[in-house]
């Protein structure tokens, strides 16, 4: 096993249990903001997809990171939003 | 100097993701979120050699403008789904992003190890796509509601998952782009004959499975490229929501296990409505005069309120009520309307005190020292059966017991079944009084009527 | 910075999260095992300890590491067996 | 590989904190992360070039013969004292690791980096090494529990601070031993002079707060000689030790900072005992029939129980009340005794049922509704100028509100004061009866008495 895969392994590892502990009980309202916000978090493959658009190899490689920078930023830029949306109306309106 | 700046990033990342779990901070979590996430896109660009930043640029542009759109426009009662197109499309970001790289690297000369991370990445971001679109159907009703499938779906499934596994492994030895894009093909397949059997009432839950997956392919993704921001981010996502999948799904008194793989509620889709005779029905006026010489009401919301968006109306009931004395408060159901929270949004958007909410546990105890409860729209939470008739589809789902009340008042058009299909034996008590209406109509006519009598 | 560095800084951090959310409220019964626990944990350093014993670098180094083998031993041994022993006073003996 | 199995190791102790912070699961949770470490010892010797395996075994005898006797012969009463002597150990390994490392790679050719990771290694676990032991000297009465300082301890202190970040500049730029020996000196002092101001009842405090030390050191540690293993397993202990920490003074009712600062409890040492004459008085036979004819009390036992090791003798009295109808229970206050869940051990080895001991919460609302409270050795936990003195040194600590009883009787020695050295008012009201006697004793007299009346 190369050096980097290990690495990315013990790293991904802490990161899940990070991920196991850092949601506790939460109250059933918050469930589907909580969903909405970790799903836009999991547009972090934007990163990934920004490399590989930006390297520009050949036509369908280039067209396929395009695919990839747009499908992750409608992820990412709705994702947030969405979930900004449905918070602020838990919140009340000061009359 | 980069990868610290991607730490800082999942560390905003996880303050985000407690704080989303809290009411108080749960806004400023996900802006928190949304910070680390533009720090990591900032930091990315800034580091990249871009060789064609037109793609780049495009591809961002797009994105946002599309996401952005999409996110303002929806209607609250179409969240659920929404969520479970943007989850789509992140899973489908995913499983590009590992092709992409395969074929820029060239499928030949990768390494077998990074070929098992990217056939990963494939797999589980195609399931996650074709699986969140039918999900998006399911819930908006371009595809029916109800579980569709035959008796060997299971099998069949488990046959695809198969193939999916030979090409997979035909993909990392084999050398070639070929059975990447045959994964691909097999993986949406799968997502697509594991989604439609299952009800649409456990969409939720679905979705949550679904984004728990997306994360785990962007980490599948971080290892194809060695980028220790997707490993960080997709971990803590694929963890998180997988404990929350178990949470939504207890929250509805489902195991997982049975959400996938049982088809819930097989009804008939339709449903066919009771027998109107049996029941007392019930004018403006009578229920007016009703509450307007009770002591307390409880009110019951559902879905029937979102759909004739009455929330308004509602409140102007209860402060009618109030100004003669009357104690108002209202018992929201985990599960009422069609997704988590739904009520508690819509009653707050009609600015309902926050105290005046009770959940499940506060107020079943309530509803015995009841004079009278208003059920507006809600049907399947509110139904008895769930507690005596284990044939039902719903038994063993915990109740809101509204027939311990003195009185109880149904504001619904007819005596169509709810989500469930089924027929409520509510309806035909003795203490039941129907009141057959658009819920916005009936709750306007009442707000006029409580003041006058 | 060096890429090791860099690296050990990520495990950090994740780690002390990990760290962090694993300890819930806990009732005061247990802070002193808790405590001696974590107490045996963090003789880890034994690990690192066997690395400087072992390499034998000249005898101040090597007298260095065979203190560093010794002190480390006691805390994991004697760590680990005081709180077995504190927890077992807490159970009910069977009669 | 070995890479992967430290991971393994790591999990194995994240696993055992989690297990260990709950009731049933505690003994599992030490058993699993002490598998852990063996397995990263195991592999640790497998993978290593051994040169000098004399020195390797010798140092694993020699720690594994002192450290497994003194965890089997040490007195119950004792175990904080111990708990702080291994921690004082592990804060010297990983002090050590650093020095001989930097010995063996030279100190002019570490790069920079490499030495800022040993500096803090070095710092932090000669403070770790130095304050435990004054923490144990303090429980184990070698040295006064009170606190010893005088005006300018505090600036004294900041001031070595200084000192030692000086000499750690010098060390990192330096590329000389002699700074790094140097260090060692100063943090050894700043240990010692940073524990020696504050008072024996916070020692469990600073014990746990230089456990968190001895994580981060050891973490340092593996950053100077690049091994995960102890980088993971540090920085856990490093984190879960300062919760642990906040938790401990919460329960104490302390703030860290006044923990650390403060001098609390800066009183007389020995403390004069109290005026007898205002007292009341009862023999074994009174209080027999006091509490023979109870419907319910309620037992508070403190420190002066665990000195007389009356806790069987205290469970028969029980036993020979249950068998007369009386309701048996026992109040269990945080801080009674000298380390947290003292009562609690004593009780349980005397066989005492888990479900009769109640916690301050549980017990402070029975106490108005209790015929009889017995305090067993207790004093500054049942001292009511807790709540009413405000120049009492215990002031705003919660307390157990024994005064509240119908009848309260003490059982202690004489009117010497406990570990706060003050007072107790509770001595003199009117309801309290006073058995002047050794505990054991006292309980086993009344045994006999309560049969007989
Ligand atoms: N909350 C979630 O996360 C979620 C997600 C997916 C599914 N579900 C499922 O959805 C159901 C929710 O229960 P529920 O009691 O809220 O709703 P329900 O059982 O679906 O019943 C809604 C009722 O509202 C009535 N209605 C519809 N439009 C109306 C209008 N304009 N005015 C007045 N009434 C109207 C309908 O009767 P008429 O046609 O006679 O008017 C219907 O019976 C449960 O079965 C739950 O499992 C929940
Ligand atoms: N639990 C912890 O973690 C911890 C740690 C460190 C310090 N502390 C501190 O320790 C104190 C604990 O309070 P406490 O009420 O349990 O104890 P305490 O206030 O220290 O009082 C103990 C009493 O027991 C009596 N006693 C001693 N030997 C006895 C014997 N053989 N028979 C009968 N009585 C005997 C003594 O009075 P006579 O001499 O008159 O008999 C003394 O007044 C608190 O101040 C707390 O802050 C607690």
């Amino acid at each position: 096993m190369s050096e980097a895969l290990i690495i990315g392994i013990v790293v991904f590892v802490l990161a899940a249990f990070v991920g196991f502990e850092v949601i506790t009980k939460v109250p059933p309202t918050l469930h589907t903001p909580l969903m909405s916000g970790a799903n836009a978090i999991s547009g972090i493959t934007l990163v990934g997809a920004l490399a590989t658009a930006a390297a520009g190899a050949g036509a369908l490689a280039s067209f396929l990171g395009f695919l990839a920078v747009t499908t992750a930023t409608i992820n990412v830029v709705g994702g947030f939003m969405v979930t900004d949306r449905m918070l602020g109306m838990f919140r009340k309106k000061p009359k | 100097m980069t990868e610290l700046l991607y730490l800082l990033a999942a560390v905003l990342f996880i303050l985000g993701l407690k704080r989303l779990g809290h009411p108080r901070s749960a806004r400023s979590g996900n802006l928190l979120a949304a910070t680390g996430m533009l720090l990591a896109v900032l930091v990315t660009l800034v580091d990249l050699q871009v060789v064609s930043w037109l793609v780049v640029i495009a591809g961002l542009a797009a994105g946002t403008g599309i996401g952005a759109m999409l996110a303002v426009r929806v209607q609250m009662t179409s969240m659920p789904e929404l969520v479970a197109a943007f989850n789509g499309f992140g899973g489908a970001a995913s499983a590009l992003v590992a092709l992409a790289e395969t074929l820029r690297a060239g499928a030949e000369t990768i390494p077998a190890e990074t070929g098992v991370t990217a056939v990963l990445s494939v797999a589980v971001g195609a399931v996650t796509l074709s699986g969140s679109f039918i999900a998006f159907g399911k819930l908006q009703g371009i595809l029916p509601g109800r579980p569709i499938g035959f008796g060997g779906t299971n099998a069949l499934n488990a046959g695809l998952v198969g193939v999916a596994a030979v090409v997979a492994t035909w993909a990392v030895i084999g050398g070639s782009m070929t059975p990447y894009w045959l994964l691909a093909a097999v993986a949406l397949l799968v997502g697509i004959l594991g989604v439609l059997p299952i009800g649409g009432a456990d969409m939720p839950v679905v979705i949550s499975l679904l984004n728990s997956c997306s994360g785990l392919a962007a980490a599948a993704a971080g290892f194809v490229i060695s980028n220790s921001a997707l490993i960080i981010g997709g971990a803590l996502v694929g963890a998180a929501g997988l404990i929350l999948t178990f949470q939504i799904s207890e929250g509805m008194n489902r195991s997982l296990a049975n959400v996938l793989f049982s088809k819930f509620g097989v009804g008939e889709g339709g449903g066919q409505a009771g027998d109107a005779a049996a029941v007392q029905r019930a004018s403006v006026d009578d229920v007016a005069i009703t509450l307007g010489y009770a002591n307390s009401v409880i009110v019951v919301p559902g879905y029937g309120m979102a759909v004739a968006q009455a929330q308004h109306a509602l409140h102007d009931v209860a402060d009618a009520l109030e100004a003669r004395g009357v104690e108002v408060n209202y018992a929201i159901h985990p599960v009422a309307g069609r997704m988590p929270g739904h009520m508690n949004v819509l009653l707050a958007e009609a600015d309902v005190p926050y105290e005046q909410l009770l959940d499940l546990d506060q107020s079943n105890p309530k509803f015995a020292q009841t004079d009278v409860v208003v059920v507006v729209g809600a049907n399947d939470v509110v139904n008895p059966s769930a507690r005596t008739d284990t044939s039902s589809p719903i038994y063993g789902m915990p109740i809101l017991d509204v027939d311990r009340a003195k009185t109880v008042v149904v504001i619904k058009r007819s005596l169509s079944p709810g989500f469930a299909g089924i027929d409520n034996p509510l309806f035909y008590l003795d203490n039941t009084l129907m009141l057959f209406a658009d819920a916005k109509e009936a709750l306007e006519g009442l707000a006029r009527s409580v003041v006058e009598v």
